[in-house]
């Protein structure tokens, strides 16, 4: 076996939940090149942005991904109200920090349990996502919803948690805390995880800058920038440090994501200990004119919304910018070289989120 | 109800193909297998290959680009079989009804058995369809049909 | 309405000419801006192309226009990971990017099967396509 | 290892995590967004829950004064129910179930509902 | 052994045994989702997938491979009969080798890439596997003074407190040819979260993977009755010792990630194989002892 063998990783495969297709030479074992076929999941949602009515659009975009649907809508919902000159309600502030960070906390758990299926860790997966059920059951509670909670409206929300739930949610968290806990230790104190992750898809700090990478990527290779440090929603009057781990191997990205677990459940009991009484939306007439860009972290990194309006009920454009988007010239720089048992366990290092990347 | 009814309604392997959902039905149907839900008291295991499953669970809107993997994917899963629609999207395309590269729904492109509703569908749900799923599986003829030849099988999975 | 007056959240816009582009792209890779992504809107007779780059969480942007018909030039030699984006701009708008690292011609997201390229803002919502897929 | 061993011992001596379900399914939370219906009682047909729906799942015929539900294509986002002035519109927790062949409900007053309804546009 | 005693292992071996093997993996399944805080599938579940297979039509799997499945149960069902029969373990390695080496032959017959690599993978288990199997049959030579299995059953003594570290080398044998983590690297068991898919069974389906599912079942009651050679009498203490195997196998499955091929060949090469070897120093050097 000396020439290469092509290896169509995808779209329909049983490692990747998402169809993108990894287009994989491989000599041997290794991997000499990977290139990614896209468009098995763009649907044309920026296009059907212009479409729509502006406010229809927040349920649009919401379903741009259903893992950081909030936070895709938070994005949409400060852009438009950046452009119309809206001011946000403090207790909506607070409240929008609260979802999406119990969004993040079941993001980055759903990703280090499918990162651990990747490697056929199935015990660490089931473990990972019965405690991740928790968390959904707060969505819910809250919300009304799991996965698409829908809370997030142009001028504030359109959900209350009143005092009951957030009591719920100052006791369910702490015991959340304490599994979470246990479990981080367990995979990241693991001889077989580490060989598998320590290591493995090295990305410098300068290369992850030149590469554009974002989000938990970026943080994994020692670089601090986090976008909740720029302040939106209540995140300016929160305690705020970005988690940052030096390696920039798939060991450090998980543990980054591992370790924001935490710093998110804080951020939850923070903003519901600190939340103030008033109206949940403000109210606004007219539409948008003018054009507004909105940077966020999503749980995979920072999220970009910018939106054009002309007057109309229809926006003249709508641009979205995902953190997958930005991640993936990263992920193709450490691909070649890899083993190909390695490569599910890079690529989702990275957490990529196709469905966001195509729209 | 005869051996064979029953251990198909007792043994539903699953094939998941997101055709270009948004994730949230997929990452339920992820839950699905995992404590809380636990599929496999049914018997159900994601098998992660057409040619072992007996129910496709689709997700999405279906794309212009992925249609034919679907019918790939459709084609080469072996009699009996059942298709499972789970979310709106795949029901009938919901929010992606205007977007250009949807084809809305899966029903346009294979014929569908069980439609499951919700936004992202939920797990209990999901669980639901697939048993009401495999009560139609369990009645499908149990004669078998001749297989497919070696050079149609080379066909399909050259397109693939 | 023709070009973007302002955009909140965007700290300041740098109008740079065509054939200029490389060049302002290249002053904020010297100066270590992190390259984000570019957005075009269809402007009826020529296209406007916003470069956005990050310096520390502020946003800036560089911006050009580029009358329909014309070349882009590209800027995966100065930023590689502005591939992604320039081969969505072939695809979307219909634009030729000239020097493309990775060309995927078209293909990345859709494959060229409508009768105008979809972002442009004479495509209706009511769009099938034309042709069928070349397998 | 020692840890997760710890961890998967525990699993095996305490109760399964899983819910009985469907023999005992759990209660729905009291705000979930689940099964939306119509109550065209006090309804005047304006057309505001079609025009807010972000999925064209409703369709209101005037002139009828019928509403056409189709329930696989609506999201449950609620934007009907925040629409409706006139209260029409509910949404309660049970969640749908799923079906075979998707329907299509058509709501109407209560006075006209001894009428025999027009076949389904979309069977 | 008279003919009514052949004939009753044989139709142990062949008759019975695999209903013992339903089960001993139905319990590997249950016991996986206890370990996971789960329900699980009831015991009788792989009845069930044996039955449905069956039932599945249109086989597309290619005739040849169909074939090499075929030679592969045989070679199991041959290999546990000549375990239970009192045969020469040497032959029966040779017959569970030959029928390893059909699969492979069936599995590189398939032309997916999946089946290609994960057929490589197992080529690799083959050879990690392999000496260690011949080692234990060494062993229980160096004990028993023989190969047939029939000796070490009619042996009154166990060999156990002597071969330690053969028990340690069964639960890897285990590992590796029950598909279970670090070594799941070929192909995982029922769910193919794998990069190579369900490697070499890629492309088998229908009744052609209800022969792999059968040979599974013949699979682990072999692998038990080799375990309890190392304690056969009281003949309960040794299935014991192998339901032990299984256990410990089905725990560490649950407790370590998959690790890579390269991982596999050094743990087998480097440390199981050269601590076979020291065992059997001992075993050498105290011949006279034991008798």
């Amino acid at each position: 076996m000396s020439d290469a063998t092509n290896v169509p990783f995808g779209p329909q495969h049983p490692v990747l939940p998402e169809p993108i297709q990894l287009r994989i030479s491989l000599e041997d074992e290794n991997v000499l090149q990977a290139l990614p076929a896209l468009g098995y999941v763009h649907r044309g949602i920026e296009k059907a942005g212009e479409l729509n009515d502006f406010q229809q659009n927040v349920f649009l975009v919401e379903r741009v991904c259903g893992i950081c649907s909030s936070i895709h809508a938070l994005a949409y919902c400060l852009a438009v109200e950046s452009a119309m000159g809206l001011e946000v309600p403090k207790r909506a502030d607070y409240l929008r920090v609260v979802w999406m960070e119990l969004h993040r906390i079941h993001s980055h758990l759903l990703y280090l349990g499918l990162l651990a299926e990747a490697f056929g860790f199935e015990s660490m997966f089931m473990e990972f996502w019965r405690i991740r059920e928790r968390v959904m059951d707060l969505l819910e509670m809250t919300a009304g919803n799991r996965v698409i909670i829908s809370v997030c409206t142009i001028g504030g929300v359109r959900r209350d948690i009143d005092a009951e739930q957030a009591r719920t949610i100052r006791e369910e968290l702490p015991k959340v805390r304490e599994e979470v806990q246990r479990l981080v230790d367990a995979l990241l104190g693991d001889y077989t995880v580490k060989r598998r992750t320590a290591g493995k898809g090295v990305i410098s700090g300068q290369a992850a800058l030149d590469l554009g990478a974002v989000g938990p990527t970026l943080r994994g290779s020692g670089v601090a920038q986090d976008m909740r440090m720029a302040g939106y929603a209540a995140y300016s009057e929160l305690q705020f440090q970005p988690v940052t781990f030096p390696d920039g191997d798939t060991y450090s990205r998980t543990a980054v994501r591992a370790y924001e677990v935490f710093q998110s459940m804080d951020l939850v009991l923070a903003a519901l200990e600190n939340l103030p009484e008033g109206e949940l939306a403000a109210k606004f007439k007219g539409r948008p004119d003018g054009a507004a860009l909105a940077r966020v972290e999503a749980p995979r990194g920072e999220l970009i919304y910018m939106v054009v309006g002309n007057g109309t009920k229809n926006l003249e454009r709508m641009r979205v910018r995902v953190p997958t988007y930005a991640n993936i010239p990263a992920l193709l720089s450490v691909l070649p070289g890899c083993e190909f048992a390695d490569v599910p366990v890079v690529t989702l290092s990275i957490d990529p989120c196709i469905s966001c990347t195509e729209r | 109800m005869n051996l064979i009814q029953k251990a198909r309604m007792k043994s539903p392997w699953i094939l998941h193909f997101n055709a270009g959902s948004c994730n949230g039905c997929d990452i339920e149907i992820l839950s699905c297998l995992t404590p809380v839900y636990d599929i496999e008291r049914f018997g159900a295991v994601n098998v992660g290959n057409p040619k072992h499953a007996d129910v496709l669970l689709v997700t999405g809107p279906v794309n212009r680009r992925n249609e034919r993997v679907l019918r790939n994917l459709y084609e080469q899963m072996l009699d009996p079989k059942i298709v499972v629609a789970v979310g709106t999207c795949a029901s009938s395309g919901g929010v992606f009804h205007n977007c250009y590269n949807c084809l809305g729904g899966v029903d346009k492109v294979i014929p569908v058995d069980v439609y499951v509703p919700g936004c992202a569908a939920k797990p209990e749900t999901i669980i639901e369809g697939v048993i009401l799923g495999l009560e139609k599986l369990a009645k499908m003829p149990a004669k078998p049909r001749p297989g497919r030849t070696s050079a149609e099988a080379e066909k399909v999975e050259a397109e693939r | 309405m023709s070009e973007l007056a302002a955009v909140q959240g965007i700290e300041r816009i740098e109008d740079a000419p065509l054939e200029g582009l490389l060049e302002a792209v290249r002053a904020y890779r010297d100066r270590r801006a992190r390259f984000i992504t570019a957005t075009c809107l269809d402007r009826g007779e020529r296209f406007e192309i916003l470069y956005l780059f990050d310096e520390g969480l502020k946003t800036v942007a560089v911006r050009t226009f580029l009358p329909k018909g014309q070349r882009l030039p590209s800027i995966t030699g100065v930023y590689l990971c502005g591939f992604l984006v320039e081969n969505e701009l072939q695809d979307l708008f219909g634009i030729e990017v000239d020097g493309l690292d990775i060309d995927y011609r078209g293909k990345f997201l859709v494959t060229n099967t409508f009768e105008t390229p979809p972002l442009l803002k004479q495509t209706t919502c009511e769009l099938r396509p034309t042709k069928e897929e070349p397998s | 290892m020692a840890r997760m061993l710890r961890s998967v011992l525990r699993n095996a001596l305490s109760k399964p995590a899983t819910r009985p379900f469907p023999e005992a399914p759990r209660a729905e939370f009291e705000k979930a967004r689940g099964l939306i219906t119509f109550d065209c009682t006090d309804c005047r047909f304006c057309g505001a829950c079609a025009l807010k729906c972000p999925t064209g799942a409703i369709r209101v015929v005037r002139e009828e004064r019928r509403i056409y539900f189709e329930p696989f294509k609506c999201i449950v986002c609620g934007a009907c129910l925040e629409a409706c002035r006139f209260g029409s519109v509910r949404m309660g927790p049970e969640r749908r179930k799923p079906v075979y062949e998707k329907p299509v409900e058509v709501y109407a007053k209560p006075e006209t509902e001894a009428e025999p309804k027009p076949p389904d546009p979309g069977a | 052994m008279s003919w009514i005693d052949i004939g009753l292992r044989a139709f142990l071996a062949v008759v019975v045994a695999p209903w013992v093997g339903m089960l001993l993996v139905g319990l590997d399944r249950k016991l996986s989702a206890r370990l996971q805080g789960r329900v699980g599938p009831p015991l009788t579940q792989p009845f069930y997938d044996l039955v449905k297979l069956l039932a599945k039509q249109g086989d597309t799997t290619s005739r040849f491979q169909t074939a090499c499945l075929v030679l592969f149960l045989a070679s199991n069902v041959v290999s546990l009969a000549l375990v239970l029969l009192g045969g020469d373990l040497l032959v029966m390695l040779f017959v569970l080798a030959f029928g390893a080496v059909a699969y492979i032959v069936g599995g590189f017959s398939a032309k997916s890439p999946y089946s290609q690599l994960g057929t490589q993978r197992e080529l690799l288990q083959l050879l990690t596997y392999e000496p260690l199997l011949v080692f234990l049959a060494v062993g229980i030579y160096l004990r028993t003074g023989s190969f047939l299995a029939s000796a070490a059953f009619q042996r009154t003594e166990p060999l156990l407190p002597e071969m330690p570290v053969f028990v340690l080398t069964l639960i890897a044998v285990f590992g590796i040819k029950l598909r279970k983590s670090p070594f799941d690297i070929a192909s995982s068991p029922h769910h193919g979260h794998q990069e190579v898919v369900r490697g070499p069974l890629s492309e088998v389906a229908g009744p052609s993977l209800a022969l792999v599912e059968l040979a599974h079942w013949y699979e682990v009651v072999l692998l038990v009755a080799l375990a309890s050679l190392l304690w056969a009498s009281p003949l309960w203490a040794g299935v014991l010792v192998g339901l032990g195997c299984l256990l410990a196998s089905i725990v560490v499955d649950n407790v370590a990630a998959r690790l890579t091929w390269s991982w596999m060949l050094r743990f087998g090469w480097l440390v199981a194989v050269p601590a076979s070897i020291l065992n059997l120093i001992y075993l050498y050097a105290t011949r006279g002892g034991g008798g």
